[in-house]
């Protein structure tokens, strides 16, 4: 699976991309951050909190219990504000 | 149309090119976005715009499509820049064609409006006191927010 | 600043000039009307753009006024022409600056809704059954009436 | 007083301007456009339906009860169709 992290979301966690295994158990978009999450304080930092954190699954805005599964492409980033 | 790309664009060229020799045509709208130098009280250096490749250009064609399931458009262009862009610079156009004015004047807003909050860009502001991420505005939502309801 | 000319005018550079070094200046809008080929079914040859010199430019002056009385203007610009124009030239640009773009868009509409109801300009279309004087719109009225309210 | 007329209430009038004298009874736009009406056939048509006939005085959009004077410059309209 690959997870993408744009913004201030790709400063925290120190890297724009990086290809993850998730536990079986992760399925879905809200396991998956949770999971994320202790990947390191990088990462902890940067999903602290979620009420900032916009995900698209494929390219696509996905709420919190959409489906991940491998092979998805994972973006994690804040409110946009282009225009 | 739509285009991202780090270069600059000619209003008046776009403009001329948006439904060139239709004669159907009574009315073109256009927006075109520019950098500010100043940001609340602070003044901004430059900005930097980071986007989505691939996601950007998937959600500006899918606000153009939506916009003309709306209006009945001869023609609609959307032009967004991303890197770094110094104050006075352009960063984004958005012109609609329309035999009428109100659809061009409507769906102008409605692509500004949306592209506001469904596009994956970020803006990066340098100001004296360092870089900071432009916080999304409540405002913003708000706008677009009137489109939903229609 | 107003204009009424019997002359094209070049948008690209007109909203080059519109608010030029200003960097305060966050959204441009602007709207072009041109000559449509078609009367509802009925094809267009040309037509003849009446005024009344002198009132004309007077409203237009007291619309702009307005329209930088409700809305924060970096710049606003009105030029509209007169005379005989062919199916695809250009009739009336609208456009405003704004530090913000709903000062910019809503300020642009009102523009072109308010100068249509308002300006004392005829329009003369020459049709295969000879030339006509076109109608007022209702939907002129009620596009410029929503502003009376606010 | 100078009266003007545009579109096609000068087609119908049959030019685009006059100098006129009222009478002193002349004191309002409708007094006015009802003594201007009897001042022949081209007149008259052009006034027949007061309903889309627009009136400004001194450049100012004014009703059918504004006063008019000597020296002022009236004109006589279609409702707009500029934009």
């Amino acid at each position: 699976m690959k997870v993408l992290y744009f913004a201030w979301l790709r400063s925290r966690v120190g890297t724009g991309a990086e290809d993850v295994t998730p536990p079986a158990g992760v399925t879905t978009v809200g396991g998956l951050l949770d999971w994320l999450a202790t990947r390191g304080p990088g990462h902890a930092a940067a999903l602290a909190n979620r009420d900032v954190v916009r995900v698209a699954v494929n390219q696509e805005y996905v709420g919190p219990d959409h489906p991940v599964r491998p092979g998805d492409e994972v973006a994690l980033f804040p409110p946009v504000t282009g225009g | 149309m739509i285009r991202v790309q780090r270069e600059d664009f000619d209003v008046g060229a776009e403009l001329a090119r948006l439904a060139e020799g239709d004669r159907a045509v009574g009315g073109v709208a256009c927006f075109v976005g520019l950098v500010r130098d100043m940001a609340g009280a602070a003044p901004i250096g430059a900005m930097t715009l980071e986007h989505y490749p691939g996601m950007t250009e998937k959600k500006l064609a899918e606000i153009e499509a939506e916009a003309n399931r709306r209006w009945d458009l001869a023609a609609s262009l959307i032009v967004h820049r991303y890197g770094r862009l110094e104050p006075g610079e352009r960063i984004v156009l958005v012109a609609t064609a329309s035999a009428h004015r109100d659809a061009a004047l409507e769906s102008c807003r409605f692509l500004i409006d949306w592209l506001k909050t469904q596009a994956p860009f970020w803006k990066l502001e340098e100001t004296r006191d360092g870089a900071r991420w432009v916080a999304a505005r409540d405002s913003d939502d708000t706008a677009a927010e009137r489109w939903v309801a229609e």
